[in-house]
């Protein structure tokens, strides 16, 4: 509360629980459908430079027939407070927007010298290798909230801020509030086992802000101290648990 | 130019005269020594116009045609990716950084210093600085994803009231890497007058035109001496910190990020001294080639020069080495848990041979053999070595960036790097490096008469009993 | 004249100028005075820049989840799910989110075709419609056959009612997606164990242990989403403690990943293991052991399958002592020649556990009141067969194909390509060049499904009886016409008795005339007639019961009868038993044409692009196998060609394939990707008379050949290469 | 070299004849002549398929939201379909020549193909309704469009115009401040 600026606006934030996920990668294309994230085909694909906003990890343990694969994980930008991707830009294309509490990239700023990617511990950040275009009848499927990104772009997930600053407007041209989960992300909107749950940190009642005070809350390499705003439920789910 | 230097007889003095060749106590007269720089200059066979042309059909298809292929196609075909976001475009840059610090290492702190046997090859050293620059800005802006945006990076008033951003290492660099360009190309300048001046009014045609307008008028009054004797003396001493701040800087982009292996606060001053191998090597290898090409250069370039050169390389090692060392046990110590994964990655990676060839051509190379002064002071081993030296850098460079950003904090993204079209575009820099100095070296003296002809008034070989010593007259 | 030059002028400065502007600025084009064509009319419900949306229901595989699609300005934006849906309450799958490209996919059919003389030939509606109607009414009705997908659509319900009409045989439907999730084995099993033709629906939601037997039901068996919220209700504990999940599977599918424990039973063997574990379950609670598990021997089950005895008991004891403990049969552990077997001992153990109609037990879903005589299941294989041996000796004279790929899709062992020879008359109604419609003389293209009126009936995952509703949620993008309209025209074009059978003047009309029974009934919709209830019906994404209601099974006591399995059998020869598994991205291989699902990493390998062959790290190194080898995958009924891909969760005895790559035909994105490990399969039956998927046995051999897999995954950071 | 230096002279004869002067004046003056006017005519209103009169359409009274309905709600203003033209203009006698244009679309059932004249790039979002509801006029943006004729567009509204409105009414106030020059307001 030192920073008069925590105030303003709404602190959003997302909680995804690592025992619920599937990793059916619903998430992943509904990212994509919805933020006009281009398809880079197999070539560009096997050589690291696909243009998903979120990935889903998951890690082996053990030998068989013990074997296991680790829970999954589902990465995204982590929206952190103090992001590693912000200071690097030399041209203000990564950006704090102290409005949302969010990292936004602005693209049509951006030069491409990508440091910002180097920079960020989660590996968020997706570059534009090419002018991956759709072909054919295909964009008409573009969504016109977001701007098409063309070669030499660095992009990252927005926590889908086209639909917030939306939301927003409604709830102001009707003179009230939002509602907690009134407006969410693609990602979350399509979570078949709702383990991704999206909402306003600012609002200690918020389902979002419930969850991130559950016991198994940890954060992504939470020793780097970005304060990120996405947490993660690890270990077995304790819902509904008695005591 | 009160002092007069006195030939002296090489019969009487020879075995001292062989150790003070560097000092090139053999003086010719002034006209003569004027001629045999015009006439390097002028002497040009045709098979200089075929290299030169081969290099500019090279530099023309490797560095224009493909990168104009590259812009219009993006950064695709080169073979950066996540997560090695940057690649030999860095590399490059940072190698030609390195190059363009031995000219104003060698030429300013050596001037600084009044190390007499800089005197001669100055010049050569200089040219790369500028040079050198020209290719490392060319890399940096081969590597942006959309170059034609670069003019953002530049504070200036602007129709979106938005400022570059001045926490980022990578805004300092730019205002470095412009401040270095805008000094060295001065510095190149400054020392260039009177020689200038000099080819002026031995020249005709197109040329003369050419040098007056450069030589601005200089005649060589006592006045114009003292005055650019006071600004050499001002940029020499001004130009060393910006050359050190320069590649502190670049380091600092490493340095200030926040991966394993690359938080170092050591990394200035070791990419100083990296910098400083690279370049001393690269002025050694240069030297070889224009003593061995160009006509009456081994009058002004001699094997005493290589030898001094040499000391200093083996020096530089040792140096380079000290910081490694530092570094490594640093990291290694840490204990931190990628950093651990990054060395291992290093050492015992597919790509090990290169980390292993840099400690080689790094230290072992110079190490073992320029303890020898034979060695040191032919020129054909110096240019071996220094060409070493210089591979071994550039996989100091290869390591610290491509290598190094395979591995991160998140090992599902972990991918290895492989060269696409960066390799025809650094094979055109080099070309373009190459060609610049070539056409350089038919307009400009390659070595600073006036200089020479300095150092062999101030100096005279005196008998004191039975010792010969090097007096030195002060020139002011 | 001076006015031309100056707009000339202006033209082409300001396309340099828009170019300069595209350049500096990025971002795409920079769209300077562009013209924009405001609405001659403003159409109701339309505002400007703002987005509507449209309820209807997703139709890329049977599930029947509704979905909501934003759409702006005419165009089709973005899919999600409509929250008030029974079946998904607004959830969305990978398949679902991607339809999208399926509409607006570069390579649909664009216009009816006619094969004229080895070409293809665009013709008018008007001639297909002759064409329709001279093949229903040129030949005698035994000769014609349909040939429909597996979901259980208006379309179905009209055809049916169409041969019921003429007096020939009802249509079939098929697709491999009900083929991997043994639908016809399932049904049969459940009519024997709980007496109904129906599929049942496993309540995870309320369980606390569950044992799923193969059923691969996080990904694609019967209805992933409506699996999906169970599961996330059972791990949330609804019933006071999280849930454990079970999955006993040769091969460690994204189920079994997401699951507590993985067992890796020998193929075939999953029904033996449900029966040791009812054993020791009835063992472990006491009491006299019931008749159905008196023959069963532990020991021996432990040994065919390779789970240790000590396993099995303390497996049993978490059973046993589970509060709402649920067996799920399904996917491949009923692909096997005692498939109906294996389903009846996983039903019979959620007989032994008491959870027959239980909260956290078995349900059967109840189908909503819309064309009831038409027929609940899927058919089966034998079917098929029978339809194939009846085009190989000629005796189909037209055979109509919708909703299904057969040439990709059926075994190739079943030889229904060649037999397509001995077809006169092929008319496919195929939205997308698929292999089948490449071989048919004619392509009549339906719309796709965002394009389309229907509704489709949700066979399971819903808490009650559901009719999920389509409509268009964008005018046609080519010039296609719903099949349900072009038969309709045809058999009104025909007239006569057919005429007066099927009597509707259009597919909505059909439509709002089958929906009539449903108007009086206690549903989400309130409406007096049928105009306002078809309107509903539309907002609401469809109609559904008002109350939450499962049918519980009436058991006829199956635990009294002893169970017994046969050996598992297998077809050809070979060290390896296949494990062919839909793709959880790709699904039946419809979506391979769509380019995010191909780039779409699939879950547990991360490859996209591609097809890869499963095998144990340990059996690779004894081939002397690595990643991205190309092996040769033989069967004796065929052979294909793909990288191979070292799983560390897979039998060593097992190798396994994923279906969906390996067109030859689909479009730019499908064709000529991966391969189809449907030319592998035998033709062993299950004793329901399907397909036994997962009864083949293979050969590997190395090609010598690489070809590197695009997976997202690092080998560096995930197998620690290069870092040993 | 000779013939170097014989070029070089020749080009310095031909600098002391005044024709060479003449015509490279001239060059200089058509070459500033073509950038002034392509800078010019960016700024220029495009020409529109007929010159709607907005003068005589706000002197009759007409308000502005009534042709741009999506001004004061949503994102869009929106340009008029050729149904609201038509409403008034079917009860009159059209007879000028831009009216003839609107009664062809009118017939013909066509959508009428404006060109709209203010615009921004793709990648700017702006809307309407924040500004409507935060008391703008339309003519602070827009300018004197009542006396105009065709819309003219205004030179120079870039994102520093933008972000002067912008600082200068959240002066003072820091959660406004922090709102009206967040990027993401109007890019995403």
């Amino acid at each position: 509360m030192s920073n008069p600026l925590e105030e303003v606006g709404h602190k959003w934030g997302m909680v995804i629980d690592q025992d619920l996920c599937t990793g059916c990668q619903a998430c992943v294309t509904a990212c994509a459908m919805e933020n006009n994230i281009a398809f880079v085909g197999e070539q560009d694909a096997a050589y690291g430079r696909s243009l998903q906003w979120i990935r889903v990890e998951r890690f082996w343990e053990g030998e068989f027939p013990e074997v296991k694969s680790t829970p999954f994980q589902p990465v995204l930008c982590q929206q952190c407070g103090q992001a590693p991707c912000e200071p690097v830009c030399p041209v203000y294309a990564s950006v704090h927007s102290e409005n949302q509490q969010i990292n936004i990239q602005v693209y049509n700023r951006c030069v491409g010298t990508r440091y910002c990617a180097n920079n960020c511990p989660y590996q968020a950040r997706v570059f534009n290798w090419r002018d991956y275009r759709e072909p054919g009848p295909l964009d008409n499927a573009l969504n016109p909230d977001v701007t098409v990104r063309r070669r030499g772009i660095m992009e990252k997930c927005t926590f889908c801020v086209q639909r917030i600053v939306q939301g927003e407007d409604t709830a102001r041209a009707e003179g009230r509030q939002m509602a907690d989960g009134e407006v969410v992300p693609a990602c979350a909107q399509a979570c078949p086992t709702e383990a991704i749950v999206f909402g306003r940190l600012d609002d200690p009642d918020s389902l979002v802000s419930r969850l991130k005070r559950d016991g198994r809350a940890v954060q992504l390499l939470e020793e780097l101290g970005t304060q990120p705003s996405v947490t993660y439920l690890k270990g077995g789910s304790s819902y509904g648990r008695n005591g | 130019m009160a002092a007069t230097a006195k030939p002296i007889a090489p019969a009487t003095h020879e075995e001292h005269a062989e150790s003070r060749q560097h000092l090139m106590l053999d003086p010719r007269p002034r006209g003569e020594m004027n001629a045999m720089v015009m006439e390097s200059m002028h002497t040009t066979s045709w098979k200089f116009w075929g290299i030169a042309f081969l290099l500019g059909i090279v530099v023309l298809v490797c560095l224009f045609l493909a990168w104009g292929y590259m812009i219009s196609e993006g950064l695709g075909v080169a073979g950066v990716n996540r997560p090695a976001y940057w690649g030999i475009f860095l590399v490059n840059t940072v190698f030609w950084i390195g190059i363009s610090h031995a000219g104003t290492f060698v030429s300013a702190l050596l001037r600084v210093f009044k190390a007499e046997f800089r005197r001669p090859f100055t010049r050569a050293a200089e040219l790369m600085t500028t040079f050198g620059l020209i290719q490392a800005g060319l890399s940096i802006f081969m590597h942006m994803g959309r170059v034609w945006l670069s003019y953002w990076l530049a504070p200036y008033p602007n129709a979106r009231g938005l400022w570059p951003n001045f926490h980022s290492p990578l805004a300092w660099d730019f205002l470095a890497i412009n401040t270095y360009l805008l000094a060295s190309t001065m510095y190149l300048f400054l020392p260039l007058i009177p020689d200038l001046a000099m080819a002026r009014d031995r020249s005709t045609g197109w040329r003369k035109v050419v040098y007056r307008v450069l030589a601005l008028g200089f005649r060589g009054t006592e006045g114009e001496w003292a005055h650019l004797r006071t600004a050499m003396n001002i940029f020499a001493f001004a130009i060393l910190p910006v050359m050190f701040s320069v590649h502190t800087i670049v380091a600092w982009d490493f340095a200030a990020a926040s991966r394993p292996g690359w938080s170092s606060t050591i990394f200035g001053p070791y990419f100083v001294v990296g910098a400083l191998h690279s370049g001393v090597a690269a002025v050694a290898m240069v030297l070889v080639v224009v003593r061995g090409t160009m006509k009456n250069m081994k009058y002004f370039i001699r094997a005493e020069h290589f030898d001094a050169i040499g000391k200093l390389m083996l020096v530089i090692s040792m140096g380079w080495a000290y910081f490694f060392f530092n570094d490594y046990l640093v990291q290694w110590y840490g204990g931190d848990h990628w950093t651990h994964t990054l060395l291992a990655w290093h050492e015992s990676g597919p790509l090990a041979w290169i980390w292993g060839l840099m400690l080689v051509c790094n230290v072992a190379v110079p190490w073992f053999l320029l303890w020898n002064r034979k060695i040191r002071s032919r020129p054909g081993w110096m240019f071996v070595i220094g060409l070493l030296i210089n591979v071994g850098m550039w996989c100091e460079r290869y390591v610290i960036i491509p290598i190094s950003l395979t591995i991160n904090r998140m090992p599902f993204t972990w991918q290895s790097y492989r060269p696409g079209i960066e390799i025809v575009l650094g094979i055109g820099t080099l070309a373009f490096f190459i060609l610049l100095y070539m056409l350089a070296s038919r307009l400009v003296p390659l070595v600073p008469v006036w200089e020479v002809q300095e150092g062999q008034m101030a100096h005279s070989l005196r008998k004191f009993g039975r010792k010969t010593v090097v007096s030195v007259s002060e020139l002011e | 004249m001076t006015e031309k030059l100056s707009r000339r002028d202006f033209l082409k400065l300001t396309a340099a100028g828009a170019g300069a502007t595209a350049v500096l600025t990025g971002c795409g084009p920079a769209s300077r005075y562009v013209v924009r064509s405001p609405y001659a009319e403003m159409p109701e419900y339309t505002y400007n820049g703002q987005s509507t949306f449209y309820a209807t229901t997703c139709r890329e595989c049977p599930a029947g989840c509704g979905i909501v699609v934003r759409t702006h300005q005419g165009r089709a934006l973005k899919i999600e799910g409509n929250p008030s849906h029974p079946v998904n309450l607004g959830k969305t799958c990978s398949r679902g989110q991607a339809a999208l490209q399926g509409l607006y996919n570069p390579d649909r059919v664009e216009a009816p075709q006619a094969l004229a003389a080895g070409d293809r030939q665009e013709i008018d509606w008007d001639r297909a419609i002759r064409v329709v109607r001279e093949a229903l009414i040129g030949n005698r009705p035994e000769e014609i056959a349909f040939l429909l997908g597996p979901s259980p659509d208006h379309l179905y319900d009209l055809v049916s009612e169409i041969m019921r009409s003429l007096g020939g045989p009802a249509p079939l439907c098929y697709g491999t997606q009900a083929l991997f999730e043994a639908r016809a084995t399932l049904v049969q099993a459940t009519a024997q164990v709980l007496n109904r033709t129906a599929l049942p629906f496993c309540d995870l939601g309320g369980s606390d242990v569950a044992f799923s037997f193969g059923a691969n039901f996080l990904e694609t068996w019967l209805s992933p989403l409506a699996y999906g919220r169970g599961f996330a209700r059972m791990r949330r504990g609804q019933v006071g403690r999280r849930g454990f999940l079970v999955q006993f599977e040769p091969r460690l599918s994204q189920t079994g990943a997401a699951a507590d424990e993985w067992i890796a039973v020998a193929p075939g063997t999953e029904g033996l293991v449900a029966l040791a574990l009812g054993r020791l379950v009835a063992e472990a609670r006491g009491g006299l052991v019931p008749a159905a598990y008196r023959e069963v021997d532990v020991a021996t089950a432990a040994e065919a399958s390779g789970v240790p005895e000590g396993t099995l008991t303390r497996l049993a004891g978490i059973f046993a002592n589970a509060e709402h403990p649920l067996a799920v049969p399904g996917g491949a552990a009923l692909g096997h020649v005692n498939g109906l077997e294996a389903a009846r001992a996983v039903l019979t153990l959620n007989a032994l556990a008491g959870n027959l109609g239980q909260p956290g037990g078995v349900f059967l879903t109840p189908v909503p009141n819309v064309h009831p005589d038409s027929r609940r299941g899927p058919d089966t294989l034998v079917e098929i067969n029978a339809l194939i041996g009846r085009m190989r000796s000629g005796q189909v004279k037209a055979l109509f194909v919708h909703g299904i790929n057969p040439a990709f899709e059926l075994p190739a062992a079943l030889g229904f390509t060649a037999a397509l020879e001995n077809v006169p008359q092929i008319i496919s109604f195929a939205s997308f060049p698929d292999e089948t419609a490449l071989l048919a003389d004619y392509i009549f293209p339906d719309h796709t499904p965002l394009e389309s009126w229907g509704y489709q009936k949700v066979r399971t995952g819903s808490d009650r009886a559901a009719l999920s509703g389509a409509q268009p949620v964008v005018v046609p993008f080519h010039n296609t016409r719903a099949t349900v309209d072009v038969l309709l025209a045809a058999i009104q074009a025909a007239g006569g008795d057919l005429a007066a059978g099927v009597p509707y003047s259009d597919e909505v009309d059909f439509l709002q005339q089958s929906l009539l029974t449903l108007v009086q009934e206690a549903g989400n919709i309130a409406a007096p007639e049928i105009r306002t209830f078809m309107t509903q019906f539309q907002q609401y994404g469809g109609w559904w019961a008002a109350e939450a209601g499962l049918d519980a099974p009436s058991t006829p006591a199956p635990l009294e009868r002893p169970l017994r399995l046969i050996e598992p059998e297998f077809a050809g020869e070979g060290e390896f038993h296949l494990h062919v598994y839909p793709s959880p991205i790709l699904g039946d291989g419809a979506g391979a044409n769509r380019p995010w699902l191909q780039e779409t990493p699939d879950p547990m390998t991360t490859v996209m692009w591609n097809t890869w062959v499963e095998i144990n790290p340990e059996t690779a190194d004894e081939l002397g196998l690595e990643d991205n080898d190309v092996v040769r995958v033989a069967s004796d009924f065929g052979a294909i060609e793909a990288p191979v891909y070292r799983y560390p969760a897979i039998r060593r005895d097992t190798i396994a394939i994923p279906f969906g790559q390996g067109h030859t035909a689909l479009g730019r994105y499908a064709d000529g990707r991966g391969a189809n490990p449907v030319a592998l399969l035998g033709l062993k039956l299950t004793g329901a008379g399907d397909l036994a998927f997962a009864a083949t046995r293979v050969r590997l051999e190395k090609t010598g050949r690489t070809s590197i897999l695009a997976r997202l995954e690092s080998r560096i950071g995930v197998y620690g290469e290069g870092l040993e | 070299m000779l013939q170097r230096l014989k070029l070089l002279e020749r080009l310095q004869n031909l600098a002391r004849r005044p024709i060479f002067w003449i015509v490279t004046g001239l060059f200089t003056i058509l070459l500033a002549a073509g950038v002034g006017s392509g800078i010019r005519s960016m700024q220029a209103p495009p020409p529109q398929p007929l010159d709607f009169n907005h003068q005589v359409h706000v002197g009759l009274g007409i308000q502005c939201l009534y042709c741009h309905p999506g001004a004061w709600r949503q994102a869009a203003a929106g340009l008029p379909t050729t149904a609201k033209c038509w409403g008034c203009h079917q009860q009159m006698a059209n007879t000028k020549p831009a009216q003839q244009v609107l009664v062809a679309y009118a017939m013909a059932g066509e959508s009428i193909p404006w060109v709209p004249v203010f615009i921004q790039p793709d990648f700017v979002y702006f809307n309407h309704r924040p500004h409507i509801a935060a008391g703008l006029n339309c003519e602070n943006c827009h300018g004197e469009i009542s006396r105009q004729t065709v819309a003219q567009p205004i030179p120079r509204q870039n994102m520093g115009w933008c972000l002067d409105c912008h600082r200068g009414r959240a002066a003072g106030d820091e959660q406004m401040l922090a709102r009206l020059t967040d990027c993401a307001t109007c890019h995403r």
